[in-house]
């Protein structure tokens, strides 16, 4: 297991007055617990504002939870807890295991400076390589492992396609050799010809370095092919979690179903968009309805959904849910 | 701005025609007060007592129609019986050709070595002389004081500016990638100086100097007002860049890899907004420029016996001066065509160096 | 909304007493006081210099005095005594302060009128024969300095400045007396607003052009909306920036009147202030930064009151 | 009938490195009371096509050639006064950003009221009327409220549903929807597309909807023409594009389709990366990433071929006689 994360919570302040006074909060994250274990691909699905890309920040310390602990476990199976109190060895150490990979290519990289320099900021941070050769040669190993000719390490950023920039990001996220990477949204700005090369050259870098993903997407599909497990989140909870073939074929939270059934089917002769009946808008984080988030567009929401936030519960050692539809 | 940016952006600016104009007069205003002594005829200090006043001198070409060459008569003073006013009239007989490369007063080039060698002049004598621009109050020669007081015109305006946005880049870096009460109590405090009028707060800073001190740190002392207010300008909006930049992936990127926030801010915020700070150190020269004369024309700034195209413009406060003498009105030319140029200048730039307007049309 | 207001309204005091100090502690900083002009002049001696000094309240340390004079603006709203002109400075204030604010008042507007159709116009036509004239005269109005700029106007119409002609000096107000106003008022008028009216006119044109590539104007072009209908909306939209702008342009208006009423000798402040700092009247000075700040406030106040009631995003937050 | 007829339309762009050739002769028509759905990727042209048919594009920087006739008039060279009262009374149009479609400083209403005004003689009460009733029709709950509304406070797929309920409240012949679910979620995508494919029968507007995801191809479009880099290189009915894809390029996107029993598998995919408009390659721009790229491919565009009911292909591989005029095909 390399990291664990309990009952985390995030909420960002919304500053009002001229004094910056905090008038309310954006609620992020609510409730949520995972396991991301060794060489295992956890997927986090969910629609825009359910706080997953803040989830994959809050593992990356880009945010800090509001509430709740990481825990993180080194291979000697020394675990160090994640937070403000981290003492300069462990964190050092936990930024070399954990890496990121961004949604945006034009944006993930820096434009003042050539690939080369990027590629070299990790190594010269954590001083891997301290004589300059041996350096350049591994940038050049990094360039050809991601499928990119050497030659690039003195080019810019804006001389390179989305897809070729999203390589280097991946270039730089292996470089510390990390144990896990949190890859949020990698292909989703990329065309669809280059998603897959994308998608393919993940799953080969994860079986040659053995390393774990945080892979975040909303896109279920994609999800599911890359998953080994997979977790769907709304509204800052976590709905349903669970191995990948649990929760895509046995998929039992009520809004999992409908995700399942919104994505268009690529069959022109069984269209099923039509049977789709969900009623209303996603609520805004600033005030989530009571109880159980989805309970406003639920077509089987009863009382004790809008009163109560249901917890995860669950049906096999495969498969959780969080609904009111499942209790013992 | 390595790479082809840097081919990209000298592109962008040359097509800017206005920006070329604004480069070519920069480039002979500086030239011309870097060797201000060399161009210069007389000693900007030194008074003729009998030209006070006198028109700029007329240059004769030919004489009784005969191609001569550059020359200029002697002049005689006399009075106007009626109104008393000074007047010159031009003495046909005595004929100074004007010369190049002609020995003047002695001053010493640069401070390194004493010469006394001017460009051009008609030499020493004592009923004529060569004022292009005319005499002042006390006779001195106007084009040498324009040479001269552009040294403190377009220099006070260049520090200032440095000053300032040394300053501001730094605040306002820590104060966007910061944030929190930091930045409140910054931004506060930057609200409430915008609130006064410009002109009169640097005033009341320049009263600041005490009139003891020598006329070199005075420039000092002006030089620091002048910057006092332009950094604010300056730090707010590198406080915005800064902000923006912070949410940017490749930020967040540096931070995950372990990268230290100082780190951050030099190596990837500051050259980021290198671009920005280049456009707005030449648009806020000119500001500065305007706010030196405009001190120095109300006498709080620059104190004799140094002098600036402010000074200069001092004598030419009344009606009547500038009636009689419109020529003591020359230095506010040069002050325009300084102030104009840089303003191409950074106009140009900002559209080479910063197509998408983060820089705030001013 | 009202609340919003009332919020600033409340934080204007606070900033008018960090004001109040700041401008008490850049009068006091000043090397010597209104006495020391005095000491060279040889017919006043040493005591009575002394005398002079206790009068006037000078010989405290600097701290009491500063709260002493904030005791009196709310006790009796006396804002300290001029020690140059011998009155209250409250007095010689109000009576000028009338002429500055109108002044700098009716710049405003003449900037606004003239700047705006003009900015609108050369971002219509882009890049053709009026916009490069309007560009470049806008250049020109930013590069010349104001002072510079009231000595070459005097020198052509070889008016002497002023408000009014000799003759109608302290006469009752009369519509000869209004007129022969408007004929002198024009002159300080063009000269303040000069370099703000070419600032706007290049901001307005900067805010037209981004708003013409917005994409919402490709989207009421496609509704088949006529141009003139889609001209409305991209001016509505490129006049809002303008308006927390101008709300910084009022610090600007002001400096330009002082310098420019001590050239053309207008009855505004400036003189006053000018004097005033040359002989170390402190608390002349002091008020007069105070209210400038002051109105200041007041001015970004109504600016963003303006922009809240004009743009709905401002005013749901 | 056919409604639009577009023949050989070049949409060009004079650019500082020369002319960008985003559209570079295509030829198409649509349909009566049909769906025609343009897909590609990025900068395949799909959306400079729909723009030059509205005349939104201007023409110093662009140059069109060819001819787009709706309902026989020919568009290109017609009037900017023609041109904007055909303009949401004949055609209307819809946009990929809901919250960038609207004039943030007006309410909705507003905005529906004025874009409907401009080709109804009906007063300002009649159209309030026409406008709200429209809303609740696209499933706007408490539309009458929502009216005075601004668009700041609403979300992007409420957003989008006003604009189709003002669009087709000025009922125009045709319909074009330029990528409108794709800043949608999935779920609010469901909703506007069910929506639009019930509003289609009802109006029977024909619609030209562009994408570039084949998923929602399959589930609303009639029939489909793929486009890459400025050309259509594959028309054909909805279920004979999916069952029998001729071009190679539409071969790789269907088969980049993740299906479930794929999973862990290696994708396939179309090797290298999409050509950007100023550097498309001579002869078919699509032989860099055709795994079937023969010499002629290299020298010349292929002419369409046409295959039975209307499914045309431009490829060499479907060229009838071997040897064209001396370059050997194989």
């Amino acid at each position: 297991m390399i990291l664990k994360g309990t009952n985390i919570k995030k909420y960002f302040p919304i500053r009002k007055g001229v004094f910056l006074q905090t008038a309310g909060y954006v609620k992020a994250l609510e409730q949520v617990d995972f396991e991301l274990n060794e060489h295992e691909t956890l997927g986090v699905v969910g629609e825009s504002g359910c706080g997953k890309t803040t989830l994959g920040r809050v593992i990356t310390l880009i945010y800090s939870a509001t509430k709740g602990h990481l825990a993180y476990t080194t291979p000697d199976h020394h675990t160090s807890h994640i937070d403000k109190t981290i003492n300069k060895h462990d964190l050092k150490r936990y930024r070399r295991d954990m890496q990121m990979v961004f949604q945006d290519p034009f944006s993930s990289l820096d434009p003042r400076m050539t690939i080369g320099d990027i590629l070299r900021e990790p190594l010269d941070i954590h001083q891997i390589y301290p004589n300059r050769n041996e350096r350049d040669e591994y940038i050049e190993y990094l360039l050809s492992r991601v499928g990119l000719y050497p030659e690039y390490a003195i080019r810019y950023p804006h001389e390179f396609s989305g897809g070729q920039r999203q390589r280097i990001s991946i270039a730089r996220a292996i470089a510390l050799k990390p144990r896990a990477i949190v890859c949020d949204e990698p292909t989703s700005a990329l065309d669809v010809s280059v998603q897959s090369q994308i998608i393919n050259l993940l799953q080969e870098l994860k079986e040659q370095e053995r390393m774990a993903y945080f892979f975040i997407s909303h896109d279920l599909d994609l999800v599911h092919h890359i998953s080994d497990r997979i977790m769907v989140m709304y509204l800052g909870s976590v709905m349903e979690e669970g191995s990948a073939y649990e929760v895509f074929n046995h998929a039992s939270h009520p809004y999992t179903r409908v995700l399942m059934k919104s994505i268009p089917h690529w069959d022109p002769k069984q269209r099923k968009l039509g049977s789709v009946h969900l009623k209303g808008e996603p609520p805004s984080p600033i005030n989530p309805p009571k109880g159980c988030p989805f309970n406003t567009r639920c077509p089987k929401a009863y009382d004790r959904c809008a009163r109560e936030m249901p917890t995860l519960k669950r049906l096999n050692n495969h498969h959780s849910v969080a609904c009111w539809l499942y209790t013992d | 701005m390595k790479g082809n940016t840097a081919v990209r952006v000298r592109k962008a600016f040359f097509k800017h025609k206005l920006g070329i104009v604004g480069i070519i007069i920069l480039i002979l205003l500086y030239l011309m007060i870097l060797f201000a002594d060399f161009l210069a005829p007389y000693n900007y200090k030194n008074t003729k007592r009998d030209f006070t006043f006198s028109e700029p001198t007329k240059i004769h070409w030919r004489k009784d129609d005969k191609f001569v060459g550059p020359f200029v008569y002697g002049m005689t003073r006399s009075r106007d019986p009626v109104t008393f006013a000074v007047k010159y009239v031009e003495d046909q007989e005595k004929v100074y050709p004007v010369k190049f490369f002609v020995r003047g007063e002695t001053y010493k080039f640069w401070g390194l070595w004493e010469t006394d060698v001017h460009l051009f002049g008609i030499g020493q004598h004592d009923d004529a002389v060569l004022y292009l621009f005319g005499g002042d109050r006390f006779g001195r020669d106007l084009f040498s004081r324009v040479l001269i007081g552009g040294r403190v015109s377009l220099t006070a305006g260049l520090i200032g500016t440095f000053i300032a946005v040394v300053i501001g880049a730094i605040v306002g870096a820590f104060s966007g990638y910061f944030g929190g009460w930091i930045d409140v109590t910054i931004q506060r405090l930057i609200e409430i100086l915008r609130s006064f009028p410009r002109i009169p707060l640097w005033l009341a800073l320049a009263m600041l100097l005490p009139p003891t001190w020598p006329s070199t740190t005075v420039y000092l002392g002006i030089v620091i007002v002048l910057s006092f207010i332009g950094w604010m300008g300056v730090a707010r909006v590198i406080r915005g860049m800064v902000l923006s930049l912070r949410e940017k992936e490749y930020v967040l990127a540096a931070q995950v890899i372990g990268q230290s926030n100082f780190k951050i801010i030099t190596k990837h915020l500051i050259p980021n907004t290198i671009t920005y700070l280049v456009v707005v150190s030449t648009l806020s020269i000119p500001g500065m420029i305007l706010g030196e004369s405009s001190i120095s024309f109300l006498g709080l700034g620059i104190k004799e016996p140094m002098t600036s195209w402010g000074l200069l413009l001092k004598q030419a406060q009344s009606l009547s001066d500038i009636q009689s003498h419109p020529w003591l009105m020359i230095p506010g030319l040069f002050i325009i065509l300084a102030v104009l140029s840089f303003n191409f200048v950074g106009d140009a730039l900002r559209d080479a160096l910063d197509p998408y307007r983060a820089v705030d049309k001013v | 909304m009202a609340s919003f207001i009332i919020r600033r309204i409340l934080i204007i005091i606070p900033m008018m007493f960090i004001v109040s100090f700041i401008c008490f502690f850049l009068t006091e900083l000043q090397p010597g006081d209104f006495v020391s002009q005095y000491l060279e002049n040889p017919r006043i001696s040493p005591e009575q210099i002394e005398l002079i000094k206790e009068r006037l309240g000078l010989d405290q340390p600097a701290m009491t005095r500063y709260l002493m004079w904030l005791k009196q603006i709310f006790t009796k709203g006396d804002f300290g005594y001029s020690f140059a002109f011998k009155r209250p400075v409250i007095d010689l204030i109000w009576e000028r302060m009338g002429w500055t604010i109108s002044i700098a008042l009716s710049t405003i507007l003449f900037q606004w009128i003239v700047a705006v159709p003009l900015g609108i116009f050369s971002a219509l036509h882009p890049y053709k024969m009026w916009d490069y004239i309007l560009t470049f005269i806008a250049f020109i109005g930013i590069s010349i300095p104001n002072f510079f700029f009231a000595l070459v106007l005097m020198y052509l119409t070889n008016s002497s400045g002023g408000l009014f002609s000799s003759q109608f000096i302290g006469e009752p107000l009369t519509w000869a007396k209004f007129y022969d106003l408007l004929q002198h008022v024009w002159l300080p008028i063009a000269v303040i607003g000069l370099s703000g009216l070419a600032g706007l006119m290049r901001v307005m044109r900067g805010n037209m052009l981004d708003m013409l590539g917005a994409p919402f104007v490709n989207s009421l072009r496609a509704r088949g909306l006529p141009e003139k209908k889609v001209r409305k909306h991209v001016i509505k939209n490129a006049l809002n920036p303008m308006i927390s702008i101008a709300g910084m342009e009022l610090p600007n208006i002001f400096s330009g009147t002082v310098i420019t009423a001590i050239v053309l000798n207008l009855p505004t402040m400036g003189p006053f202030f000018y004097t005033a700092l040359l002989n170390h009247d402190q608390y002349l000075v002091m008020t007069f930064l105070m209210f400038i700040a002051f109105i200041t406030q007041i001015g970004n106040l109504l600016a963003d009151i303006l922009l809240a009631v004009l743009d709905p995003r401002i005013r749901m937050s | 009938m056919s409604i639009i007829q577009v023949e050989r339309l070049k949409s060009h762009f004079k650019t500082d490195e020369g002319i960008v050739k985003a559209v570079d002769d295509i030829s198409f028509e649509l349909r009566d009371n049909e769906i025609l759905a343009l897909v590609g990727e990025s900068g395949c042209g799909k959306s400079v096509t729909v723009q030059t048919i509205m005349g939104l594009l201007k023409c110093p920087p662009a140059i069109i050639e060819g001819s787009i006739k709706y309902l026989g008039k020919e568009l290109i060279g017609m009037s900017n006064k023609a041109y904007q009262r055909l303009r949401g009374k004949e055609i209307g149009m819809i946009f990929q950003e809901p919250m960038s479609a609207f004039d943030p400083l007006y309410t909705v209403g507003e905005q529906a009221c004025e874009a409907v005004s401009v080709h109804s003689k009906l007063d300002k009460a009649g159209i309030r009327d026409k406008i709200i009733a429209m809303f609740n029709k696209v499933g706007i709950p408490e539309a009458e409220s929502r009216y005075d509304e601004y668009p700041h406070q609403m979300s992007g797929g409420m957003l989008q549903r006003m604009l189709i309920a003002m669009t087709l409240a000025c009922d125009p012949n045709v319909l074009i929807a330029d990528e409108p679910t794709t800043a949608l979620d999935v779920t609010i995508q469901a909703q506007v597309l069910n929506l639009m494919r019930d509003l289609q029968k009802e109006f029977n507007t024909s619609i030209i909807f562009i994408t570039h995801d084949l998923g929602v191809v399959a589930e609303l479009a009639d029939r489909i023409h793929v486009m890459y880099a400025g050309k259509i290189v594959e028309k054909a009915q909805v279920v004979e594009l999916f069952d029998r894809p001729k071009h190679p390029y539409t071969k790789g996107l269907l088969a980049s389709r993740l299906k479930r029993d794929l999973k862990g598998q290696i994708l396939p995919f179309i090797k290298g990366t999409v050509p950007r408009a100023f550097e498309f390659p001579k002869g078919c721009r699509f032989h860099p990433r055709c795994p079937h790229a023969m010499e002629i491919c290299r020298q010349r565009d292929p002419e369409p071929v046409v295959f039975e009911n209307g499914h045309s292909c431009s490829c060499w591989l479907y060229a009838s006689n071997n040897n064209i005029d001396g370059v050997d095909k194989t």
